[in-house]
Formats: structure tokens, C-alpha cells, sequence
């Protein structure tokens, strides 16, 4: 096996660095959304739901080319960032984004899942002994959604670290700097004589979300007391 | 300073030795290097990902740029010229005519490989699209048809010379002729964000040299 | 307390209408399975929406379909336990009972964790996780958990059902006490007519979702002599008692009364059944039961079969069921007198825990 | 039934240790609230690995961690009443009634579902999601779940507990006689003294997971006189009644019984407190109570306070309880003649539904 | 808005054909997979992990380009098809594979979650009425994971909509036979002209996964009784 170089140690950080952020990033937001969809009443629910699943059905090239629109010096979010002095594209945040969003898609399901197995009755419970809606949300439903939390999470995670289209079109790929794992095994693909590093970069890829999965397992075993 | 370069994908070790010999002379000088699909480097800098100088794969991408004022218009040139080959198993076919023999042939797809469409305009001229219809395969880039060709998944494939060179069991079986498809020609250009970038027309002016031509010779490329 | 209720709810071909009021600090629901108890809680809860009509507790309304009202639960302040406990599987045992404790205003935060747990022997569960507890300790610590929040009002829908007697006796004057102390009144379902005499003064009967008696709790019991198995039971107030050869004797009223049970209480209330008490209409002779007691008729109210005699013994009264033959023979009138015998065995102190570790 | 077990279960500090050899069908446990008694069952089932030991059902080893023999659940053909009911969410009341019934072989499905429907009111409910039921309903689902399942063994973990009296005392004489008629020997759990006496033979009684006591329902009953505050429950068989004024007149052995409460069937089993007789040295006038029996004492056992005495009358027997004074008093002894006194409303008839639709 | 070429109608058929198949094809197999990790102990759990996961990790490219190895003329699974006169390289037999190997984490994940969520008294229960290991899992925990099994499908439906990476690899990318939606696009998306095209198809693609997702809430809500 080939020895990694610098970029492909620069490559595995960045990797974990985005995937890592992604996931963080995203558990809030997730959770919350996940929430109003499977306990709220509310108009406009069919919207919430569509803007959620669609980096799932387009092609990531799409959604990178999507997000380009929306962040790029032009777009409506991207000029509003310009003027604060912000610059997303081509730098790690973009890859963070990026890959956020690809996965976003995927952690709401897990949590809706594990979220609707709730018993109703144990919100009753909790409502009337005496908490509000954001008490309950916090003490009897996330850590009863744990479990999907867990697997949502895992998922995610091991998505950032496979998300190659559209992390590639806004962050770009830039050696040392926004080329994250597929990327570079994309890079090394590209010339028959080093088909072997791009192997070395997948297995090492594999190893570390088996790493985050596993994690996770135990974690969610642990924070759940069920026999 | 730093020069950043949006560089066509098929480009990446011309270009890495290209400014890894350059640097050697301006050791105060760091290149940000981003390979990708021409017409993906094209957006990017549409939405403002700094670029100072842009290498596409075809010309069409870079008169996208020069509509939209993204291009320093005077600072565009031919950086280099690529030749359309047959590349597979020796002895599967050796001219044009020969192709109707086989079984599968990939090319990129020629909606979006430049080099699928330059095939494509060959088989055309040729007159051998109806007939080879069936039997052709669209592959995403020129990359994926030289690795089928390699792998055996198609009897060959049309690829660029500088491509085919880099294989290890495909052979280039034929030099498809120049007259059945306009030249493949790699143009480079300042972009406007890099007009006032030194160190980057330094760059392209290097690019022009008879050390780059060299290199490019020694990758394939050809320079007139 | 103060609850008027006129609110239907329909569950396919079952409609329940409450429509009551009823005032008093203690309140049982009767009915038989199925009669629509936990229906009607869990819409004074707030958990079940009423499909229309008003509910009203002490002057607020907390539910008006037509002034569209509708209190969220925890606005409510009503605490519930739970037919099927619904205890918090990611919480400990004490994490439990501190859920509702924790979130009440502090100045109702007053009730005794220790005796709580104490008195539901929860003592060595405390850190265990409530799916590994057996299912009468479960039923505890939903009980627990509802008190320590201290609600305005708390509804008990079967909260005893799973647990034996000992602890039962023990549990009933506890939370008496409670409510009585920090003025907690409850709603209580149970299918026990000798938990409902000991824990309710009023009792609302449901059938098929329609409430077909209100009544209080003694009044109940009286109507019910002669169809029930058990009988009226009595509840005697004794003073502490003082042993008189094996057995213990206890003031009550006027007169003393030989019991076999002992208990440590000042004061206790004990349980006797209408079909205990046997009437002779001369003093009789070396007889078994120990307690002899010479009482006037004070009236006398019948139902099939049998007859309910309500007794004057020493201005303390008794009722006494007896069967139609028994009247005539006895002469038993208002204003005669009768002897009524009363064995010490007879007598059933709630909350007496015999030296066995096992009963009924 | 043959069961012979000695096994051992550990959680934590709590053990259970499960030694014992039991035979007969019908076989009772006791215990209080945590003593062990759901998860002994649930070794039983094969549903909780004991640490150690062996379990072995009429000389067929269900668990041996020395052979390493361990049957699966299905394996054993043993029904199980869940304590929380555990009915499958996704099927109506009567796929859940099914379920087991068409997984058992066809030689076995001869219980006849809509008796069982019928005696378990479960009529209109057939087609509705279990989810949709009251407490009293799904416990009744659970119930009849595990019998129409035929199973070799039957056990049933507080099946009872939600149900009102009336419902009670239907299905217990439902049970026995399913039971007897397709000999599916059962152990039972229940808090209540009452239920375990009508439902079984021999009693277990656990306490922190050791069993401290092994006997017969009526020995358990006689050692609890003066310890419970029900009494020793005579059993007495009864024949057809007749109107008598009032009441009903019932042949017992060679004399006759009045009773206020009246039954359909050809034979019942009445009960009668041990506390509800009492004893005369002489026969009383104007009593009234309806039942005067004359007695010879067979004999004395005593206990705390109370004395069991054995009585014949004429042939029957009876065990009444009274105070040690009255002992000497009535100077009862072994073949002394005593006149014991019962009221007619004293006796209870097991299943017996009074008109009233509720009762205790 | 431009017209649909008759192409861009054969590759919304084939997409449909292929996202369909793909999930009817994993449902078995994922729910099968499902089962074992959650409720069976055996050795070698770790290994089945790893490999359901493996192409959520991998970029899908360097999964199509596994597959190409595997399934390839000289792959090992590939070469004994030949002799057996199948042939799946570039036929849209491989696009469905290629969705499938994809998507596969997202089903398996999501029918976990709802295995993970049934009492395991039920399960006890059906043992004592008498029901045998395969008997539960059909008349217990698959109804009872119907919810999970819903989202996970619609995941992998979704998922296989937007697959691009691995399918071009393995099925190519042939106008009429095995190009996808996410195919077309790409080639539209490429050149600068037709970019208004990519985003009609874009939007086809969004609109048929919607369908989609809500024809699976509405089933998994029809399918379970629940309050
Ligand atoms: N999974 C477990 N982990 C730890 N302790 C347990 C577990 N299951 C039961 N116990 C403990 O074991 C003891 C016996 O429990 P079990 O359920 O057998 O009691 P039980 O006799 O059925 O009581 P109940 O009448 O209240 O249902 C209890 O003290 C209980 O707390
Ligand atoms: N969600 C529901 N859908 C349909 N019917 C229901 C629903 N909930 C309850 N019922 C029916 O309403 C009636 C009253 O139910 P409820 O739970 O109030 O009875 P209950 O008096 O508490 O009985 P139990 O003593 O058995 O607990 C029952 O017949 C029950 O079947
Ligand atoms: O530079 Mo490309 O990879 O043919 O577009
Ligand atoms: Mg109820
Ligand atoms: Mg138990």
C-alpha cells in the first residue's frame, strides 16, 4: 500500500472536519424541523416537508449547482453574505453547507421514525404535570428520540463523508484547502497509475464512519435505559 | 502573492508541473489549484469563486465567461490542442470503417464531454452515427471511456491522445482523422478579478513558453 | 371544589355525556367497565377534547366549545395518574417522582418526598430505571409522581389496582391525609366500593357514558344494601385502644368496643358490614361475639329482600341489614330496642398491617 | 400438572429463587407488590433466562443450565396473561383473540370463541383497533388471547385486576370450567384472598423472591384466620333453591340453608366468612339472623387473638372464628354442642349479578 | 418553460422504472438485513454492518466503479453471468442495481429505527400464542415496522431518483435505454444553452418524488391502527 501524502492527510482532516460540522450543524435544525412535522398542526406543513426531501431526489451536482445560485456573489443570500464581508464559496464553509444539505434530508426521516413511535400518552403525562411545550419537547421527546437521533446522525455523518457533486461545484476542489476525501479519490481515479491511492483513501474513508457508527450505537444504547 | 487557477480536469499534470517549475523561480509565489469540469469552473466564477486565471477544456465555456464581462477579453489564447484517437484491445479495428465490426464503443456523452461531441461530429461526417447507433455507450467524462476500454467493457473508445497515452492495456488502435471534427483547442485566459493579479499574467505569459510547450509535447498536447 | 361539567364526547357507536356538578374535595366515579371513567378524567385533564360543552372548575372555565375555549393541559393544573401509569422510560424511578415536583411553582413545592416514598415503599427503587420495576411498583410511582406535583386537583383513575392489601391500607389514609393537608381534592375511579366509602364522599355512577346516579358516598353504599355482595359498611370513629385479656378495647362514643385488631393511630376508622351485625330482641346468652349492645331503632329503609335497620346505640349509629321475616319475629319498630351482636373479629381497621406479611 | 423448578434469577439486589416441586391444576400465587411473582411466570415461559437451575412441566425439562436446555417460548406450548395485556397494536380485538387460536393445532381449537366473546363482553368490540379500548377491555382481550390459545399450561398475572366485580365473578366460574373441560391446568396470580380460594388448590406464597409458605388454598385461607381481616371463606356447596317469603331456601348436605340472594344454576359454591358465624351455647330466640344450625365442635386450632373452630353440621362442616373469652365462656370444646347463627344476607354467591348493574 | 424532448419522456419513464424496481427489489432484502441486526445474534454482525453502510460512505462514483469491478465482463460475479448468457453492464438492469447498492443504507437504517421502536413484550406475546421465529416476523414485527418501512422506501425512492455517480458508471449514460433524469440533466446542465431544460427536468423529478412520499405517509397512516 502506498504511503498517504500530505494533501491526502490534509484530505482525511478535512474530511472529518466538514462531516463532523455538517452533522452539528444540522442536528438543531433538524430536530426542530423534525418536530414541527410530526407533532405540529400547522399551514404551509406540505412546503416544510417538499424543501426538506428535495437535495434527496435532485442529483447532488444539482444541488450544488442550486446552492451556487443561492450563495454565489449574486445570489439573493450570497449578496446579503457579500456585503457582511462573508465569502462562502471555495472555502470549507461552503463544503460544510454542502454537505448539510445533501444529508439534511436523511437525519429528519430518522428522527420523524423514531419521533411518531412515541407514545402519545407520555406527552399527556408530562403535560399534566405541569409542562410547557418546549419543557416537554426538551425532557420527554429528544431524549426518546435519541435513538433516531443516534441513527440520524450516523447517517448524516457518513454521508458528508461520501459527498462528492455538490460539495465539489461550491466549494471547489482545492487541494489542502476544500479537497475533502472523494474529492481526492476523484482526483487520483483520474490517472490509471494511481488507482491504488484512490483505494487507500476509500478504506480509510470506511474505517472512519464504521468508527462514527459504532460510536453512535453505543451511545444511543447507553442514553436510552431500556431493557 | 497567490494566483488561483480554475483549470480544466484534463489539464492536471500539465499544470501541476506547469507551476510547480514556476514557483521554483518566484519562491514568494503560492498557486490555489481547482480542477474540475470546464463548464463547472464556469459558474463557479460566474457566482464569484476567485479565479484569476481560467483554462477550459473547450472554447465554448470560456465565450460564456466573456459574455458576462468575467473574462479579461485581450488576455485570451490557445493554450494547447488536442487530437481525437480510437484507444482499446490491439487489433479490434484500425480505421474508421473498421468500427462497424465491433460490438461496443464508448465516447463521452457528447452533450456534455467536449470530447464525446468532437466524436460524434467525426462518426457524422464519417456517416457511420445510424449505423453505430446501438452501439454506442455515453460515458460521463473521457476518463470513464478510456477505463472501460482498459477494463474490456467496450471493444474501444474514443478518447484524447493525451488520454490514451497515460493507459496501460488500451492501445490507441487509430488517429481519428483531423478533417471528420473541428480541433480541440484548450483556451486560457486572465479572468477580470485576475487583470491586476501580477504574478498571475506572469503565469500565463509562462504558460505560453517554450518550456510549457515542452511539457505539453511530453503529455501530448500539441501546440500549433 | 367545584366541577360542573355538560360535555359530550363520541367514540363510534359510545357517547359519553357528562353532565353533573358536584362540589367537595373528595369525588369517586363508579361504573363498570368500559362506562366511559377514564373518558371523562382525561377531559377534565384536558387530554381528550370534548366534542362540545363547557367544563368548569371553581369559576374558571376550562373547556367552552361555544366561547371556544380550551386550556392546554398544563395550564390546567390538574394532575393525573394514569389507568396504565405511563411512567418516563428514560427517567429513573426518582426522576419520575421529581417530573411534576420540579415543575410546580415553588411555593406549592411542599410535600414530603421522603414520607412519599416511604409510605409507597419506593426507598431502595429510587435509581433503578422504571422499566425494570414489577407492575405493582410501577403503579406507585405513578401514584408518587402525580402527588408531589402538588395539582389543584388530582384525578386517580384505578391507582390501587395492582397492589395487595397491606399496601393498599397503608397507601388510602396517606393520601387522605394529603389532599386534606395541602388541600389537594381528587377525583377518584375505582371498582372497590370499600375503597370508594374510604377514600370519596360524593360518587358519580356512570352506565354506558350516562351518569344514572349522584349521590354521596354513604348514600350510595345505603341504596346499595341488599344488592351488594358486601353490604353497608359502616365506618366507626374508635379512640386509642387499651387490651382487655386477648383482645383490645376502644372507646367509641359512649360505649367501648372489643376489637381483635390492634392499631397505633389515635384515632382510626373501622369497617363494618351491615350483614355483620345480628339483632336479638332480648339480652341473649353465652353467645360468641363479644360485642353486645343494647340500640333503639331509629328507622327503617328496605330494598328486595332485605331491610336496612338504622340503630341508635348510645348516640352513635349503626345500620344493620335484616331480612323481612326477621322484622316481624323481632318486633322491630321505631323506637323499640334491640340487642345487636358484634363479634371483635368483625371489625376491619383500613391501613392495619396484621403481624402476617401476607393478606387477603 | 407436575411442575418442578429450581431456579435462580438475579437483578441487581433483588433474587429471586424459584424452589419448588408443585402438582395440580390449579395453583395459586402469592406474594406482595415486587415479591417476585411476574418474573417467576416469565421463567416459566421462557421469556427470562434464569441464571441457574432447572424447570421441568410433567417430566419434560423446559430449562437446564446444566444441559444446556433451554425450549423456546413457542416450544412450550405455555399461555401467558401479561400483566400490562400486551396486545398486538396493529390487530383488531378479535385477530388478537385469534391469534394464538389459529397458531395452535387444529386438534386443540375446540374452545368455542363466541361462548368466550359472550362471557368476556367483548360482543361490539370485535372489529375495533385494540388501542381504541378501555383498561377493563384490554385486560379482558389479553384474557381471552391466551385461552382460546389452548394452551398445556395457562398463566394468568393479575388477569383480573381491572375488572369490576360483577365482570369478576362471571369469568371465574368461566375459567375453572374452561380449565376443567379442556384440561388446561393454570397458575394464577392475584392479590386478592378471595380470587386465589375460588381459582386454586394449592397456594405459593413468595416473599422477596424466597417461597416461605407451600399449601393449599384451604390451608392458607385457615392459617390467615385471626391474621386477615376477611376471615377463613367457607366454601359451601349448595343445591337448587327454592322461594321461601323473601328469600331462597338451599338444600346443603341434609339441611337447608335461607339466603337473600338467589341463583340460576344447578349447583353453587356460596362462601360464607368464618367472621360471619356465630356461636351459641344455647339456642337464642328472636334472633335475626335466618340460619340456626345445631353443631358439634370437631375441633380447635388457634392463632393470634381468634380461634378457628372446626363445626359439624350434620355432616357439613364449617369453621367459624371467635374471640379466646368466648372460648371459655361458651365453654366450647371438642364434641361440646354449639348453635351457630348466620344471616341470610351473610353468604355471597361467586358470578351472582344482583339487578342493580353495579355493585361493590 | 421549453417543451419536453422525447427523450427527456423516456429518461422521466426510466427513472420511474428504475427508482421503482430498485426499492421493490431492496424491500426484501432490507428488511431481511434489517431483522438480523436487530434482532438475531450472531457472529459477524460487525461485517453486515460494514457492508450495508459501505456505500453511504463511499462517493457514489467509487460505488459504481466497485460495481463495475463486481458485475463488470471480467468482474467475478460478471464473468460468471456471462457464461450464463446475462449481461448487465450498460442495460438498465445495472442503473436499478446501482440505486439499489445506494440506497440501501437508507432503507436498512430507517426499517431499524422502527425495529428498534417494537415492544419486545409483542414479540414475547406471539411466542407464547404459539407463533414460531418467522411467523413473529411476519405477523408482528413487519406490520409493526410498516411506518419504518414506509420512510425507508420513500427514502430510497427519492434516493434512486436523484442517483447520478453510480449509474453513469455502470449503465452508462444512453439516451432512450439507460438514461436517468439526474443523466439528462447532467448533459444539460453541462452546456450553456440548455440549462433552462436541466431545471424542467429538475423539477419533474421533485414533483414524482413528492407523489411519492405522501402516497407513503398516507399508506403507513392507513396501514397502522393506531390513535
Ligand atoms: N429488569 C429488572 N431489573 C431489575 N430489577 C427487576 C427487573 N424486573 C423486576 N425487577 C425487580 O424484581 C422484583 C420482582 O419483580 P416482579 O415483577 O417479579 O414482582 P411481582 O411479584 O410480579 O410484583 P407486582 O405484584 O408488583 O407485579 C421487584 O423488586 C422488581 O423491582
Ligand atoms: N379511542 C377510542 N375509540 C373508540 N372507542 C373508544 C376509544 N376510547 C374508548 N372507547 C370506548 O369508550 C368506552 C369508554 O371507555 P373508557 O376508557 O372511558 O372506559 P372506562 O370506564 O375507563 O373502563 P375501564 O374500567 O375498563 O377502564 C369504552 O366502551 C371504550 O371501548
Ligand atoms: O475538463 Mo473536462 O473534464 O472534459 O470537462
Ligand atoms: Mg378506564
Ligand atoms: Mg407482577
Amino acid at each position: 500500500m502506498t504511503p498517504l501524502s500530505s494533501t491526502d492527510l490534509d484530505a482525511i482532516r478535512l474530511s472529518i472536519q466538514v462531516a463532523v460540522a455538517a452533522t452539528l450543524l444540522s442536528l438543531p435544525f433538524g430536530f426542530a424541523v423534525a418536530y414541527l412535522i410530526t407533532f405540529v398542526r400547522f399551514r404551509g406543513k406540505v412546503v416544510v416537508e417538499v424543501l426538506v426531501n428535495l437535495p434527496l431526489t435532485l442529483p447532488p451536482v444539482v444541488v450544488g449547482y442550486f446552492l451556487l445560485l443561492l450563495l454565489g456573489r449574486h445570489g439573493w443570500l450570497g449578496s446579503l453574505l457579500d456585503l457582511a464581508g462573508i465569502r462562502l464559496i471555495f472555502t470549507l464553509k461552503a463544503a460544510v453547507i454542502a454537505s448539510a444539505v445533501v444529508g439534511f434530508p436523511l437525519l429528519v426521516r430518522s428522527l420523524r421514525i423514531g419521533m411518531e413511535a412515541i407514545d402519545p400518552q407520555l406527552i399527556h403525562a408530562s403535560r399534566t404535570l405541569g409542562a410547557r411545550w418546549h419543557d416537554t419537547l426538551l425532557t420527554v421527546i429528544l431524549p426518546l428520540s435519541l435513538p433516531g437521533l443516534a441513527a440520524g446522525s450516523s447517517l448524516m455523518f457518513a454521508r458528508s463523508l461520501g459527498e462528492f457533486g455538490a460539495t465539489i461545484i461550491v466549494a471547489g476542489n482545492i487541494p489542502g484547502i476544500t479537497q475533502t476525501i472523494p474529492l481526492a479519490i476523484y482526483d487520483y481515479a483520474a490517472s490509471p497509475s494511481s488507482d491504488e491511492m484512490a483505494l487507500t483513501l476509500c478504506l480509510v474513508s470506511v474505517v472512519i464512519s464504521l468508527i462514527v457508527l459504532f460510536m453512535h450505537e453505543i451511545m444511543a444504547k447507553k442514553m436510552i435505559r431500556r431493557d | 502573492g497567490t494566483v488561483n487557477l480554475s483549470v480544466a480536469a484534463s489539464l492536471k499534470e500539465v499544470i501541476n508541473e506547469l507551476s510547480d517549475s514556476f514557483a521554483k523561480t518566484h519562491p514568494n509565489l503560492k498557486f490555489i489549484k481547482n480542477y474540475g469540469a470546464s463548464g463547472a469552473l464556469a459558474k463557479q466564477i460566474e457566482s464569484g469563486a476567485p479565479a484569476d486565471i481560467f483554462i477550459s477544456a473547450n472554447p465554448e465555456w470560456m465565450d460564456y465567461l466573456k459574455e458576462r464581462k468575467l473574462i479579461d477579453t485581450s488576455s485570451i489564447a490557445i493554450f494547447a490542442y488536442n487530437t481525437l484517437v480510437f484507444a482499446g484491445s490491439p487489433g479490434k479495428a484500425s480505421s474508421m470503417q473498421e468500427l462497424s465490426r465491433l460490438e461496443r464503443i464508448a465516447l463521452g456523452s457528447p452533450k456534455s464531454v467536449p470530447a464525446g461531441e468532437y466524436a460524434m461530429e467525426a462518426l457524422k461526417k464519417a456517416g457511420l452515427e445510424k449505423l453505430l447507433e446501438k452501439k454506442l455507450v455515453m460515458a460521463r467524462d473521457v476518463r470513464e471511456c478510456l477505463m472501460y476500454a482498459e477494463r474490456g467493457e467496450v471493444d474501444g473508445a474514443f478518447v484524447y491522445k493525451t488520454d490514451a497515452l497515460q493507459a496501460k492495456q488500451a492501445k490507441i488502435l487509430f488517429v481519428v482523422p483531423q478533417g471528420l471534427y473541428s480541433r480541440v483547442t484548450y483556451p486560457d485566459a486572465l479572468t477580470a478579478a485576475g487583470r491586476k493579479n501580477k504574478d498571475a499574467a506572469a503565469f500565463l505569459t509562462y504558460l505560453h513558453s517554450n518550456e510549457a510547450k515542452s511539457v505539453l509535447g511530453k503529455y501530448g498536447f500539441s501546440i500549433y | 371544589m367545584q366541577i360542573s361539567m355538560t360535555a359530550q364526547k363520541s367514540f363510534g357507536a359510545f357517547t359519553l355525556s357528562a353532565e353533573f356538578t358536584a362540589s367537595g374535595d373528595r369525588v369517586g366515579i363508579f361504573g363498570v367497565s368500559g362506562s366511559g371513567k377514564s373518558t371523562l378524567v382525561s377531559m377534565l385533564a384536558g387530554l381528550v377534547e370534548p366534542d362540545s360543552g363547557e367544563i368548569i372548575l371553581d369559576g374558571e372555565c376550562l373547556f367552552s366549545s361555544t366561547s371556544k375555549i380550551n386550556l392546554r393541559p398544563e395550564q390546567r393544573r390538574i394532575g393525573m395518574v394514569f389507568q396504565q401509569h405511563c411512567l418516563f422510560p428514560h427517567l429513573s424511578v426518582s426522576n419520575n417522582l421529581l417530573y411534576g415536583f420540579n415543575r410546580c411553582p415553588p411555593q406549592f413545592r411542599n410535600i414530603d418526598f421522603n414520607m412519599l416514598v416511604d409510605v409507597l415503599q419506593l426507598k431502595g427503587l429510587l435509581d433503578r430505571g422504571v422499566t425494570r420495576l414489577s407492575g405493582g411498583e410501577k403503579q406507585r410511582v405513578a401514584l408518587g409522581r402525580a402527588i408531589l406535583a402538588n395539582p389543584r386537583l388530582l384525578l386517580m383513575d384505578e391507582p390501587l389496582s395492582a397492589l395487595d392489601d397491606g399496601l393498599r391500607f397503608q397507601i388510602i389514609p396517606y393520601l387522605k391525609s394529603v389532599s386534606e393537608r395541602f388541600g389537594i381534592p381528587y377525583l377518584f375511579i375505582s371498582h372497590s366500593l370499600v375503597e370508594m366509602r374510604l377514600m370519596t364522599d360524593t360518587a358519580l355512577v356512570f352506565e354506558k357514558g350516562r351518569l344514572v346516579e349522584q349521590t354521596t358516598g354513604e348514600q350510595l353504599a345505603r341504596n346499595r344494601i341488599g344488592k351488594s355482595q358486601v353490604g353497608y359498611i359502616n365506618l366507626l370513629k374508635l379512640g386509642r385502644p387499651s387490651p382487655a385479656s386477648s383482645l383490645y378495647s376502644y372507646p367509641w362514643g359512649n360505649s367501648r368496643l372489643l376489637l381483635s385488631a390492634v392499631s397505633d393511630n389515635e384515632e382510626v376508622l373501622a369497617e363494618l358490614s351491615s350483614k355483620d351485625i345480628i339483632l336479638f330482641k332480648n339480652h341473649p346468652v353465652a353467645i360468641s361475639a363479644r360485642n353486645l349492645l343494647k340500640c333503639t331503632v331509629r328507622s327503617i329503609f328496605d330494598s328486595r329482600g332485605t331491610n336496612g335497620i338504622e340503630l341508635d346505640c348510645s348516640g352513635n349509629t349503626l345500620i344493620s341489614e335484616v331480612a323481612d321475616d326477621a322484622i316481624n319475629e323481632l318486633e322491630i319498630a321505631k323506637g323499640n330496642t334491640v340487642y345487636a351482636a358484634v363479634k371483635a373479629s368483625a371489625f376491619r381497621l383500613p391501613g392495619f398491617r396484621p403481624s402476617g406479611k401476607f393478606i387477603s
